[in-house]
């Protein structure tokens, strides 16, 4: 099972050093992506998903810096490499879609072009080669007529197709790895759905790996074999979607799970997660989450829970929910 | 196309009347030309003679109506001190001015772009710094100051470069070029580089201002998640993304390079239009004036349309419309 | 981000992160050292440079260090007319200071005013409004001036009128950028849709949020004031030549450079630089920092 | 051989006729020649005419130089004498040079070698005023004479043919001018092959371009670099007095705009009508000091109006020594023991000095208690600013480009007299009667003794009545590449290429 | 449903045949280059066309649609913030605008993105006060207790007054706004998605909210959402968007359960759900085609182009909103009867 190992990340620490004080954006992570898997990242907004998945293509910004753990690509470690060691990494082994294709493509630029530039910057193909494999891939992703949109411009193109062509870019050098940071959570979802159809086909039909990162519970079940949920900079729990999602043992996980509308009844007030995110800066002792917590005892807090496992289902709680009757 | 045409000519023709009345009652207030011009042994009736025969005694509405007359007939007039047509006066000596600019403009790009580029990109590094303090020494110091001190460096004690004119020239397609000479060419350097400081100044912070609101936006993060160097990143994203801003100013800019031209050239005796206009405002030159701030504001008309022309072609935005399908 | 804690005040912050850039900090402290040396000048400066009659014409020209009739050491030396170069640059900057504020300052008004309403107005009025500022770009600033001087005569109050007339121009674009953008912001819907009064709405969610910006060009601009003043000198339409600002002095002393006279147009040159370099120093520091992408 | 010179100011033209400014007409001498010419020293000479003489009160015969070719070849005869004053009658510009020829009546062609100048009532300065009339050919311009005609006509160099030293080549405003030799020149040909003329009016560009080398010569150097030009081995200078003098004018006007008391109230009249007040400006006046600080040496004190080559200066006159305590005594007598206050304007972009001159005249009056704001102009703002009356003490310069003083007392000092003709430049209200009389009949003396007496004791008049003070004579330097050429200076200032000649020992 | 829908009163609010055109000014360049026929000189775009829709008393109707079909537009013209270029924009009876200014207090607004809608520089105390004070909803002088009270009605600390808008979270922000709207004490709130840019916790606490809102306050709501969820949870009828138009409208549980429209077909089966069973997954149905521009707009029914039913009718002739059981569809091929739309 380890030769099947694309990333693992262990224990990964991505701290900010900012005025205010250390922001411990990303503080222990740690997990790993089978090929042909797709891992769903979840988590409330500020949670450290989207630095976790910079972090593994070395892209945090100023005034960021990765200060601790591992990232091991296929057995390769990527913390610590040269620039342009990295560089060769990037969109070649691992790519990254994000989430809004309006501003990640270049208004300025024919489609094209973009991806002739990120072909042309892992080398040695002709132009008409890169061409091709512009125009193979545009096809692959339902594009219509893929080798006129080359010469479309971003404006052009419905928010959807921008988003697909981003996706696209990403592809060009067909990494193994692809970390999605919110691919559509700025689509409506019609398009939503036309994008995870041509996701799912995709892993399916190229066996690439993939971090799925959003915090929509329905959409990562529907996408993820395995899931991992983030909470203050660290994952509280992991496992086979359906078995977190059915029957998490994290109270965040469950708390996520009952605020969901389709949970409640039409008209009757939705179950709450009391309280407010806590701040990176001053993190609760003990398990970050007990604040909010309806089970927290006083172990929880003073003592930051460990990860326990339950076979592939692990979980950080001093008190976890009972287990789900399958 | 006519439309637009004629709305740009009707705002030039604004432009232009503004400012033929700005100058006319500018003169008009500085006193008769006249007091100037004429020696002091002149009488009263030899006096009287002369500013009849400019038309200076009429009343000055009817002086500015006789101008407009003339102009609408593609006349400009005369000057006063020459008795030359005014078009030709300004029409020998545009090439040199344009040169000039149009050379220290290329120098402050050429230079300004990448350097402010350099500044966005590594902000807190020290030659980044440096290049911003520079930056602002080109602001600060006057132009006529740094003018005279490059003549006295590279001219005086150098010896390197000579300390004005213009130098052998070329005639192309009628103009006198001395672009496309060695010995023009080293004649240009110093007053183009003079010149030149000021917008290099200008560029070097508005190409840094860019720089480093690009650098943190996803596009760029993007392209550079899918492996594409920073050379790439700066040369193909960056530079295309700031070119609209500083494309934009250097329209703007346009009017007061040709202004501070007038400094520098005359502190190098660069025969071009600012001698001509700062001498001609000694002088109350009233036509000389009037036609060379018509031709100015032409120009500057004619600039911003290259610029809304040059948006065009940067900004796909601004292109055609592809159909869906 | 969000987690700012309530103890943080934005001042305490701002100024915190001001005197981290250790160079703008530098900068910070030389304008209030400038300004303050111009502000007390009559105490400091060893000669009165507006006394005519305490002037000697003996001690023109003379290299710092001369010993002058007036029983002390020029520092600096003197400049053509005996006054002590010190001196003459201290109540230099003084004027120097004054009108690069008192212009800026109005161009700063005249041009956040005209900006801000064309931008509210928007449309064909806005517009035309514009036009009038882009007319007024187009003409060379050195020329107005020059125009400017000659109809209201010689002085402090007609360059300063030359000075805001060449320079409200362009605060007046800055403004007018930065507002349009605001203009089509939510909030600015917002306040409308209470629904409040335009002109309640411009002055106080409009100005407010454009002003950094402008604030920005405008420390430019008093720097730009500094040294078109001093353009204006050389060009013979400056100040009073009993009246010397910085660029006056630099304009006189012009003249002297080639015959190794330096002093009399380097010092002036100097400070003036200093100063200008350090105003915008520290502009450019407030302007990163009003930068809310560059916040840390 | 191609000579390079760096001028202020070049032509406005080539048509010599076109106008009367100083640097028209010596760029021109070098292209066409006048009957009479003026020395180095302004002292009249034989030029195209051998000798001129008054044959009656009213009219004045020359006899013209026989073998004198023009450009093209042709013959200079009377005819063509006769044609050039007629010609500078028609053709004006803004500054006319009918002045030149305006007390001529007629003329007539004795014979090919002998013209009589008719003029109206006695001229005894005629030969003075003929030093600026330029001789063109007759075929050449011939239809070049209306004023439409005659810019284009010599500016493209069909016209301009002349018997000068050198001929026309080519001409740029504001730029350079281009001269070749004429080697059919009757006075002998010129040593330079070429001669280029280059119009750098910025004193500092003018400077650098020879310290660069761009320039063999050039004219009126900044006084301010003399003394480093001349400590460089490889220039020499050379300077002259001019005939400028600079001089500080009162208003004679009962209301004067710019005077008041210190406190900005109004004063009761006009302190200037009171004589004490003049004399108490001319004692705070150190006028060595004005010399040898302002100018840095460049210019010497003035005693009169006119400088001691010019024809009527009055030896007798003294330079006034500067008395503090003596001047503060008579404002105190005139009922001003504070002083008052007073604007001092004067041109600051016009003549070497006037500005340095002027802001220290400020600091001069300051020591006598007059408070003095200083308002230095260029130009362009005071000359029609003076038109208008708007000052009421003025500082400005002023040359004798005639050679004799009378033209300078009639401007200047006459009463403003339209019919007359007399007082053009008189704006300040200043008349004496008594003044006028001794300038009218020395316009009409014929006899040189009896002119130069009269011209002498006019200026010893406006001396002690001081309707104008005079302060310094201005000089004016060339500053030139020593090994290359050697300048001959000239007291109008007027840099001409036959007046430099190759270094000897080239 | 889980409230009776309230009695057929004279509706609060009434939008009559409303339109809205942006004449969009083309830059100079691009007419100039449109001029020497290098482009296609721009048509105005419509982003609403011809919308009625009435709202009761104490109703709460969702607006759902694609993003850019029109909704923020359609909310802004009924909270008169926009004018419409055609038709009227009514609240019992009287219009909201007139000209450039609008009239009433009665309808606010709570805009998409809270950050953007509140002024960066002032302190929401101040902001929660402006309005209020200006319209003499209370004095200058108490307008702290107002201003107080308002923040606690939102569940938020009064202390909060004097913070700027950064300093508050994404959920704290959008009850700020809230606070804001109802500070001027609103019969009728416009809320333009105002859950969108929340993750799922923060929602809840929002939707909870209007939800106590609606019951204590009786608020009539217009309620701007993508989010099928949220509008089912809160809302009593839907109407759904499609380019510039409402295609259908009815009683949420009607058309949750039975959709006429073959787009709110596909809109409701493109929402993923939860999926919590192991086993293959039931693969996405997106909506085939592409949305035309709305620059370019079919003369048929807008639909056509993507609608795997479309016939030649649809083609040709463009469907009006009719009675089809106890909804308003506009589908040529929709059938009256429950759950009676066209057969897929
Ligand atoms: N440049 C920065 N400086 C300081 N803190 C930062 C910076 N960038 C991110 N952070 C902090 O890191 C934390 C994690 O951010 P991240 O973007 O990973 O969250 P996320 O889980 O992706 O949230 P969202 O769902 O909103 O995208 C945030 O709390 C944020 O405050
Ligand atoms: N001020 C405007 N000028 C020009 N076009 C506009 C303007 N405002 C909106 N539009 C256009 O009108 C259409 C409808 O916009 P609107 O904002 O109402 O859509 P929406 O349904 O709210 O979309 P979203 O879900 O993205 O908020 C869009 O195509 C939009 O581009
Ligand atoms: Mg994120
Ligand atoms: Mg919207």
């Amino acid at each position: 099972m380890t030769a099947d190992v694309a990333l693992a990340v262990a224990d990964l620490r991505t701290h900010f050093f900012t005025r205010a004080g250390v922001v411990k954006a990303v503080d222990g992570v740690s997990f790993t992506l089978r090929g042909g898997e797709v891992l769903g990242l979840v988590g409330e907004s500020g949670s450290g998903k989207s630095i976790t998945g910079f972090s593994i293509l070395g892209l945090v910004d100023d005034p960021g810096r990765i200060v601790g753990g591992s990232i091991r690509y296929r057995g390769r470690e990527l913390v610590g490499l040269r620039a342009a060691e990295l560089r060769a990494v990037r969109g070649r082994e691992i790519a990254m879609v994000f989430q809004d294709p309006m501003m990640t493509l270049n208004p300025m630029l024919a489609i094209g072009r973009q991806m002739d530039l990120a072909l042309a910057a892992h080398g040695g193909r002709p132009a008409a080669a890169r061409r091709a494999r512009s125009v193979e891939i545009l096809g692959r992703l339902g594009i219509p007529e893929p080798a006129r949109r080359l010469a479309a411009y971003p404006h052009e193109l419905s928010g959807g197709m921008r988003q697909r062509v981003a996706i696209a870019c990403a592809l060009l050098n067909r990494p193994s790895v692809i970390i999605a940071d919110e691919p559509t959570t700025a689509l409506d979802v019609s398009i939503q759905a036309q994008i995870l159809r041509e996701m799912t086909d995709l892993v399916r039909d190229t066996g690439v790996a993939m971090i799925w990162i959003s915090h929509d519970l329905a959409v990562v079940s529907s996408v993820a074999q395995r899931v991992a949920v983030m909470y203050a900079g660290r994952i509280v729990e992991d496992g086979p979607v359906t078995a977190v999602l059915r029957g998490p043992r994290h109270p965040y996980t469950r708390g996520l799970l009952d605020s969901l509308p389709a949970q409640g009844r039409p008209g009757e007030p939705l179950a709450q997660i009391p309280g407010t995110t806590p701040s990176l800066l001053t993190r609760p002792a003990g398990c970050p989450f007990h604040p909010r917590c309806g089970r927290a005892t006083e172990p929880c807090r003073t003592a930051e829970p460990e990860r326990r496992a339950d076979g592939e289902h692990g979980f950080r709680c001093h008190n976890p929910l009972p287990e789900a009757a399958p | 196309m006519v439309e637009i045409l004629f709305q740009r000519l009707l705002q030039a023709a604004a432009v232009m009347l503004a400012m033929s009345v700005l100058v006319f009652a500018g003169v008009y207030a500085i006193g008769n030309p006249i007091d100037v011009l004429i020696g002091p042994d002149a009488t009263q009736a030899v006096r009287a003679e002369v500013i009849a025969r400019y038309g200076l005694d009429l009343p000055l509405w009817r002086q500015y109506l006789g101008f407009l007359r003339r102009f609408l007939e593609g006349d400009f007039g005369r000057s006063f001190v020459y008795d030359l047509p005014v078009l030709d006066l300004i029409l020998t000596r545009l090439p040199a001015t344009l040169e000039l600019t149009l050379t220290a403009v290329a120098v402050a790009v050429a230079a300004g772009v990448p350097l402010g580029m350099y500044a966005g990109y590594r902000p807190r590094s020290a030659a980044a710094r440096a290049v911003m303090a520079a930056s602002v020494v080109g602001v600060s110091v006057p132009t006529f100051w740094i003018g005279l001190i490059l003549i006295l460096v590279f001219a005086v004690w150098l010896g390197w470069l000579p300390a004005g004119g213009r130098g052998a020239t070329v005639a192309v397609l009628g103009t006198e070029w001395s672009l496309l000479t060695l010995d023009g060419l080293a004649h240009l350097v110093l007053p183009a580089l003079n010149l030149a400081l000021f917008k290099l100044a200008l560029m070097i912070r508005l190409a840094r201002a860019g720089t480093l609101e690009i650098m943190l936006s996803d596009t760029v993060k993007f392209a550079r998640a899918a492996g594409l160097s920073e050379w790439a990143v700066l040369r193909h994203h960056v530079l295309r993304l700031i070119a609209i801003p500083l494309v934009t100013v250097l329209g703007l800019e346009f009017a007061s390079t040709v202004a501070f031209a007038v400094v520098t050239e005359t502190i190098f005796s660069w025969p071009g239009l600012g001698k001509l206009i700062i001498d001609s405002i000694t002088s109350l030159d009233r036509p000389v004036m009037v036609a060379y701030l018509i031709l100015i504001a032409l120009l500057f008309i004619v600039i911003n349309l290259m610029v809304d022309l040059a948006y065009a072609a940067l900004d796909p935005r601004l292109r055609r419309r592809r159909s869906a399908s | 981000m969000t987690q700012a804690g309530p103890a943080d005040s934005p001042l305490r912050r701002f100024v915190g992160e001001f005197s981290e850039n250790k160079a703008a900090l530098a900068a910070l402290v030389v304008v209030a050292a400038i300004v303050l040396t111009a502000v007390f000048a009559p105490l400091v400066a060893p000669q009165d440079p507006y006394d005519l009659a305490s002037l000697s014409l003996r001690d023109a020209r003379r290299p710092p260090g001369y010993v002058g009739s007036g029983g002390y050491t020029h520092l600096l030396g003197t400049d053509a007319q005996g006054r002590d170069l010190l001196s003459a640059m201290l109540f230099g900057l003084r004027i120097s200071l004054e009108m690069g504020l008192v212009a800026g300052g109005l161009a700063l008004c005249i041009g956040t005013a005209a900006g801000i309403t064309a931008a509210y107005l928007g449309g064909r009025l806005g517009g035309a409004l514009m036009r009038v500022v882009d007319l007024q770009l187009s003409f060379p600033a050195i020329l107005l001036a020059f125009v400017l001087s000659a109809l209201l005569g010689q002085g402090k109050l007609q360059l300063i009128a030359a000075l805001v007339v060449a320079q409200y121009a362009y605060v007046a674009r800055t403004a007018h950028g930065a507002a349009a953008a605001e203009r089509h912001k939510d909030y600015v819907a917002a306040a409308l849709s209470t629904p409040l009064r335009g002109r309640t709405v411009l002055w106080r969610h409009i100005l407010p949020n454009a002003l950094p910006p402008v604030i920005v060009v405008a420390s430019v601009q008093v720097a730009g004031a500094i040294s078109l003043e001093a353009t204006l000198s050389f060009l013979g339409v400056g100040l009073p030549p009993t009246e010397p600002s910085l660029g006056m002095l630099i304009a006189n002393g012009f003249q002297y450079m080639l015959s190794g006279r330096y002093w009399i147009s380097v010092f002036p040159g100097v400070a003036l630089v200093v100063l200008v370099t350090a105003i915008n120093v520290v502009g450019d520091q407030l302007r990163d920092q009003l930068n809310p992408r560059l916040r840390r | 051989q191609t000579l390079t010179i760096g001028v202020r100011a070049g032509p406005e033209s080539i048509d010599p006729h076109y106008t009367s400014t100083g640097t028209h007409a010596e760029t021109l001498k070098h292209v066409f020649d006048t009957l009479v010419w003026a020395g180095d020293d302004l002292s009249l000479q034989p030029r195209l005419a051998e000798s001129w003489t008054p044959v009656d009160a009213t009219t004045w015969e020359f006899k013209l130089r026989r073998g004198v070719k023009f450009h093209d070849g042709s013959d200079f005869t009377a005819d063509d004498v006769k044609f050039s004053i007629e010609r500078s009658r028609k053709i004006s510009g803004p500054n006319p040079t009918s002045v030149y020829v305006r007390r001529v009546r007629d003329v007539t062609v004795v014979d090919p070698y002998t013209v009589r100048v008719a003029t109206n009532g006695p001229a005894p300065t005629l030969p003075n005023d003929f030093v600026r009339v330029f001789i063109v050919s007759e075929k050449a311009a011939r239809d070049y004479s209306t004023q439409e005609t005659a810019n284009p006509g010599f500016n493209s160099g069909k016209a301009a043919i002349g018997t000068g030293p050198y001929r026309f080549v080519s001409w740029v405003p504001k730029d350079q001018l281009v001269l070749e030799r004429f080697d059919g020149f009757w006075g002998g040909r010129e040593p330079w092959e070429k001669v280029v003329r280059k119009e750098l009016s910025n004193d500092a560009a003018r400077v650098a371009q020879l310290k660069a080398g761009q320039v063999d010569v050039i004219a009126r150097t900044p006084s301010s670099d003399i003394a480093t030009l001349s400590r460089d081995p490889k220039l020499a200078i050379v300077s002259t007095g001019t005939i400028y003098v600079f001089n500080l004018e009162f208003d004679f006007r009962e209301k004067p705009p710019q005077v008041s008391a210190k406190d900005g109230s109004p004063l009761a009249k006009n302190p200037f009508l009171d004589p004490r007040v003049r004399e108490a400006f001319d004692l705070a006046i150190d006028r060595e000091a004005l010399a040898e600080f302002a100018t840095e040496g460049q210019a010497k004190p003035a005693s009169q109006l006119v400088t001691p080559n010019i024809f009527g200066y009055n030896t007798d006159i003294p330079v006034t020594k500067p008395d503090v305590a003596r001047a503060k005594k008579l404002l105190a007598e005139a009922g001003y023991p504070d002083g008052f206050k007073v604007a001092l304007s004067f041109t600051s972009d016009r003549l070497p000095g006037d500005k340095e001159v002027g802001t220290t005249l400020a600091q001069m009056l300051a020591r006598i208690g007059v408070a003095v704001t200083a308002n230095a102009q260029p130009t362009a703002l005071f000359f029609p600013a003076r038109q208008r009356g708007e000052y009421s003490l003025a500082m400005w310069g002023w040359a004798t480009s005639t050679g004799e003083a009378h033209y300078t007392l009639s401007s200047l000092n006459h009463s403003f007299d339209a019919a007359k003709g007399a007082g053009n430049y008189n704006v300040t209200g200043y008349s004496n009667a008594a003044l006028d009389g001794i300038i009218d009949r020395a316009a009409v003396a014929l006899d040189e003794g009896q002119r130069r007496g009269l011209l002498q004791e006019a200026l010893a008049l406006t001396a002690r009545d001081r309707p104008r003070l005079p302060l310094v004579i201005i000089g004016t330097a060339w500053a030139a590449q020593k090994a290359r050429v050697v300048v001959t200076p000239r007291v109008d200032e007027d840099t001409l290429a036959m007046n430099i000649r190759p270094a000897p020992g080239r | 449903m889980s409230r009776p829908a309230p009695a057929a009163t004279r509706p609060l609010v009434e939008l009559a045949g409303v339109s809205k055109r942006f004449a969009t000014p083309a830059p100079l360049a691009a007419r100039l280059l449109a001029a020497i026929g290098r482009a296609g000189a721009d048509h105005a775009l419509h982003a609403v066309e011809a919308v009625s829709l009435t709202v009761a008393r104490g109703e709460a109707l969702g607006l759902v649609g694609e993003s850019g079909c029109g909704k923020s537009t359609l909310g802004r013209i009924a909270a008169g913030i926009a004018t419409p270029s055609r038709g009227r924009a009514l609240v019992d009876g009287s219009p909201v605008r007139a000209g450039e200014r609008k009239l009433t207090t009665r309808v606010q607004m709570i805009f998409q993105d809270p950050y953007a809608s509140l002024d960066p520089r002032m302190r929401v105390g101040d902001a929660l006060a402006e309005g209020p004070v200006a319209h003499g909803l209370t004095r200058a002088r108490e307008a702290r207790a107002y201003v107080a009270a308002w923040l606690a009605r939102v569940g938020l600390d009064p202390a909060f007054a004097d913070r700027f808008p950064h300093q508050f979270s994404g959920g704290q922000r959008q009850r700020v706004a809230i606070a804001r709207a109802l500070a001027m004490r609103p019969d009728i709130l416009v809320c333009d998605e105002p859950v969108a840019s929340l993750d799922v916790s923060i929602q809840a606490q929002i939707v909870n909210l209007f939800l106590a809102l609606r019951r204590e306050l009786d608020l009539t709501l217009l309620f701007i959402s993508h989010d099928l969820g949220v509008v089912r949870h809160l809302c009593d009828r839907v109407a759904i968007m499609y380019l510039g138009r409402i295609v259908e409208i009815g009683p949420v549980a009607e058309i949750y359960a039975a959709p006429r429209h073959p787009y709110t077909r596909a809109l409701l089966a493109s929402v993923p759900r939860l999926v919590i069973k192991d086993g293959p997954r039931a693969g996405f149905q997106p909506i085939r085609g592409e949305l035309p521009s709305p620059f370019e707009r079919p003369p048929g029914c807008p639909y056509e182009t993507r609608c795997p039913l479309a016939v030649a009718r649809c083609r040709a002739e463009r469907p009006a909103l009719r009675p089809i059981g106890p909804v308003l569809a506009a589908c040529h091929l929709a059938e009256g009867g429950p759950g009676g739309g066209p057969a897929p």
